[in-house]
């Protein structure tokens, strides 16, 4: 993309986790710790793997979308991986974006 | 019994479910919005807890005291019955039985609701405190099943965290926000109130909320084949056992049959709203299928059909 | 005519459609939700249900049996006047009219409703009866211009599927299954609801239903200009010509000219719920800006304001 | 002043809002869905346009006359007294300061309703003539603020567009449409749909509202941490200062202590609807968190509890 | 992304598609047919090149996505293409991603 | 990805917008002009940089989409950029996508 330097594109991993509603907060609290600046939050229904529907437990699914450094989506795939991936109905994704004045998402170290 | 079922079964509370559940099973797309039902369900448990409150300042103390530690008991010993049928005669994993045990410890205030209702309509209203034995009988079971389950799975999960979740869940919140708002109110200003909270709205109200759940349990009657016979027989089994015990404990208390009835019909229901979150993040092994297919697809119905009139035929038994 | 005209002008039902149109034109942000909208849809038809089917139980076989006839008749027949003006007339390709027919060969149960609370005003009540002649004409109109536009347009899509799709909708299901509800239920059960579903409760939710329809009709407004004039004369004649055709065989087949106008506004009104998803996907090629423009921004508003009231001048001049 | 206080805090309505914010400080889950929230909102203003258009239909032009012109003055002086305050005492940014003003410049819908209710309780109704006032009151204060805060801020912004987005609010299409459709409703039409519009369903809906209001100004209590003390000081004061001043005013024009102690109430209210996303447009450097924090959390708590009866005894010392 | 080999990231293809509610079912009905595990469905509303508003229908639009391998994603594109994009609003795209334990959403082939 | 020619996929960009509510019109109005041919809207809620929730209007977030060539998103989120970042809680990031039929989304120079 021939983006003038004026409008200072990042390269940036935005990561996408899809869960139960019932993980939302705690999932949403540790994103911070782990490094993440912001979140964004969609209301989400589903069906996977399990079998189940995300609506199984009262509630829809949420999908929430973080963008972090390469670092830092390590460290929150690696969380949900290994607290919700076995009991939970979650699944979470990486995609490569530009992102505009992205340096104010990189939080600090 | 005949006459008894009949004024049960040919209510609109109890048609508009049976509506409901053929309306799924012949494919329609027919559906209260979901913002609907979640906004009916707050209304219907904020004006029952408002209406319990104004008739609680009317009760003595005398008079509650022991209905009170009577459903402190039942709460105490409803998981565990359902606990040890499930461990012992179900075979069921630690996680899945403990989990089934908190719902089944817990209550539906629908059910109660409904059962308010049928003994109005048979001229034996219930006492005005029984919302008050309604919120006491809501929490207890599901901590208790939510500990035996931490300990035998030897979990390090959040007990207390989710025992929090329970006491400020919003079922809770609204039944007891409601009764201190109606104990507190002057006469005067609930009356103001009142035809909005009491009478045809709320019964109507409850109707179309019957609908939806009509819907939402048949979506899971499919599940059933999957689930096995088991659950289907204890599911109508600890309804009765727990129905009867209920009916059985306010009698001993001194409850009319209309109370007692009401009474029978909380023991004998299974939470699906307060116990489905707490057991999800306490208990994330156990399947929210197998419990949500009794409490919903099973225990439900039975008690909106057949349960109530049956508690309501052994409190006038016993009364006799 | 004058204070015909004046008792439906100035009543809050027609005045709250006239503030929607007013309020999305001159740029307001003003919107029910739409799951506010989607609930009041249902309590609507659900409560028309229940009451018509209260109605029903007090009236004989003898005094249906031929107004039931006249309306089946009415079902098959409009679907076909609306194909042959298109089609004759309008010159439209084959799925649009075919589109736009099965339209009109339905249904506005809203467009009813009004015409129920304007015979009631005029002091010149509807029989009982009427919600149930409602729940037959809804159907029989979709499925034949369905099939006459699969016939003609030589594709082999799923009628057969749409058909249950129609038969298992929303609005159906909440109809006949009100219906059946009101018809069984006791009466004391019925009476313990009615304020909710019944008098200001309704007339109210209706008011409320009928901003947001003025909102919803205002949006199309603009697609007039695309649409072009014959849609415009198309949406106000057919409404006229089938207005006074069911006004005309609702008088033939013994109704008084409270009933006969309701059949006349319900013949002269056409779906904008039931039919245009089952046309989405059977004739897909059929443009749907034609059909709900026609159905929303014209009949409808033509009827509430004009059609009704000159509905009524008509029964009552066949009366005389 | 003992038993005033006490009508106000032992009604189902003041209680409703503590119950919203206990709840969201102990942690509960409980909310209202957002579409019902905005639904009921929607009714609460429609239903007080219509009942108030039906009883301005009885008032002679004279009565209101000078109470028309004193709410215009009012509507004139608010904004500028907080401007003055905001910017003089506060040394606020110009941004900010005009952001409030805005805010305490146009009123509270459900404050006016509170002290509505309040009065009513009393035995000392306030006229019927009241909600024209509340139309009357709620824009010019936006638009004044606004168009100080361009000035002073240098800025090009679309004031125009944005006075434009006012008028055609939903708050004031749905007061001023209300009034309108309750003014020329024929008398027997309007009592048909009353009792869905007045009464207890008015006063239940509001209850219910008002315990989403109390969750919602909890969610803002944090915020007054870092929006300091000022703020705090502001909010009350400019709510006494402002409740004085049109309880006074509505004195002089000849008001009766019920309909000055109203007039007051809603001169000491700020917007937290109609302003909000006026001034985010307008004015996007002014922090919104300011602004709704110290009309939600500050001023609208302190109307609801403590405003309306001190508002009520300064108009009956008045009187006497 | 330099993902510890733990954290078993799986390249994929998340197939992203918009359409009219009422294709809602029809569409997510055949994706397990052709392969997908499972996916994630959100409201939306829009406004395409057919002048149409999604929403013209009564009921909104729907946004599905469904992460799957390169394989079964031309096959859904396909369909998509085949029986829809003659006669509804409906737009579809395709992102590359990295799923964490991505092998649960390669489907029986 | 091994598309069949019939597929016709074009390379193209994702523009993903989340801003405040009240923004909502005054961006998808201005999208057309820059050359988008449509766009797909969302709701969302969130919390970023700026320590304000989303919903702090009242009202929640929205999450607009929009298919462009790469000149197009520039163009777009330059707009977002100078008009809104400094005083809005607003973000904005491309991805690239494969897009079936993209040539519909190319529009008028
Ligand atoms: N292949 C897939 N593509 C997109 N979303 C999926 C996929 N599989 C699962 N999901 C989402 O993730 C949730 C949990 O999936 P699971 O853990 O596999 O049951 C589902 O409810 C869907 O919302
Ligand atoms: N360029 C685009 N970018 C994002 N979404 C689009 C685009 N074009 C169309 N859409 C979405 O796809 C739906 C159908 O578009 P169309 O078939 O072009 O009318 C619209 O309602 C939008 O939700
Ligand atoms: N790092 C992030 N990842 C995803 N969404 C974000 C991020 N930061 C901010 N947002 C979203 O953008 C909105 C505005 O962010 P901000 O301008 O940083 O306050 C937030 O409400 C979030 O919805
Ligand atoms: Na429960
Ligand atoms: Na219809
Ligand atoms: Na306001």
């Amino acid at each position: 993309m021939n983006a003038p330097p004026s409008l200072e594109l990042h390269g940036l991993q935005l990561v996408t986790i899809v869960a139960e509603t019932v993980l939302r907060d705690r999932i949403t609290r540790r994103l911070q710790d782990l490094g993440a600046t912001g979140f964004t939050v969609t209301e989400s229904q589903g069906r996977g793997s399990r079998g189940l529907r995300t609506g199984d437990v009262p509630g829809q699914g949420v999908r929430i979308e973080t963008l972090v450094t390469p670092e830092v989506a390590v460290r929150i795939l690696g969380m949900v991986a290994e607290r919700y991936f076995a009991d939970y109905a979650v699944i979470a994704w990486v995609t490569e974006v530009q992102v505009v004045r992205g340096d104010k998402y990189v939080g600090p170290r | 019994m005949g006459s008894i079922l009949e004024v049960n079964l040919l209510s609109p509370i109890t048609l508009a479910f049976a509506l409901g559940i053929l309306a799924r099973r012949i494919g329609s797309d027919l559906s209260l919005p979901r913002e609907i039902y979640g906004g009916l369900g707050i209304y219907l448990l904020f004006a029952l807890g408002l209406k319990g409150g104004h008739e609680l300042a009317q009760a003595s103390l005398a008079t509650i005291a022991l209905p009170v530690v009577a459903t402190l008991a039942l709460g105490c010993v409803r998981p565990l019955t359902s606990w040890t049928v499930l461990r012992g005669v179900g075979r069921l994993p630690v996680a899945d039985a403990a989990g089934i045990a908190a719902h089944y410890g817990s209550v539906s205030a629908v059910t109660f609701i409904a059962a308010l209702t049928f003994v109005d309509a048979m001229g034996d209203p219930a006492a005005g405190f029984l919302p008050t034995l309604l919120a006491l009988l809501e929490s207890p079971g599901i901590a208790i099943a939510l500990m035996i389950g931490a300990v035998k799975a030897g979990t390090s999960r959040p007990v207390g965290e989710v025992v929090h979740e329970v006491l400020a869940g919003r079922t809770l919140v609204l039944l007891v926000g409601g009764l201190a708002i109606g104990y507190f109110s002057a006469p005067e200003a609930w009356e103001q109130v009142q035809p909005f909270f009491d009478g045809a709205v709320f019964k109507g109200a409850l109707t179309l909320f019957l609908l939806e759940m009509g819907i939402v349990a048949a979506d899971r009657l499919d599940d059933l084949k999957t689930t096995g016979p088991f659950l289907v027989a204890f599911g109508i089994g600890m309804a009765v056992v727990h129905g009867i015990l209920g009916v059985a404990v306010g009698h001993a208390v001194g409850l009319a049959p209309g109370s007692a009835t009401v009474l029978g019909a909380m023991s004998a229901s299974a939470s699906y709203i307060a116990a489905p979150p707490a057991v999800r993040i306490t208990l994330p092994e156990a399947n929210p299928t197998l419990s949500l297919t009794a409490s919903l697809a099973i225990t439900f119905p039975f008690n909106i059909v057949v349960g109530i009139p049956l508690y309501y035929r052994f409190a006038t038994f016993l009364a006799a």
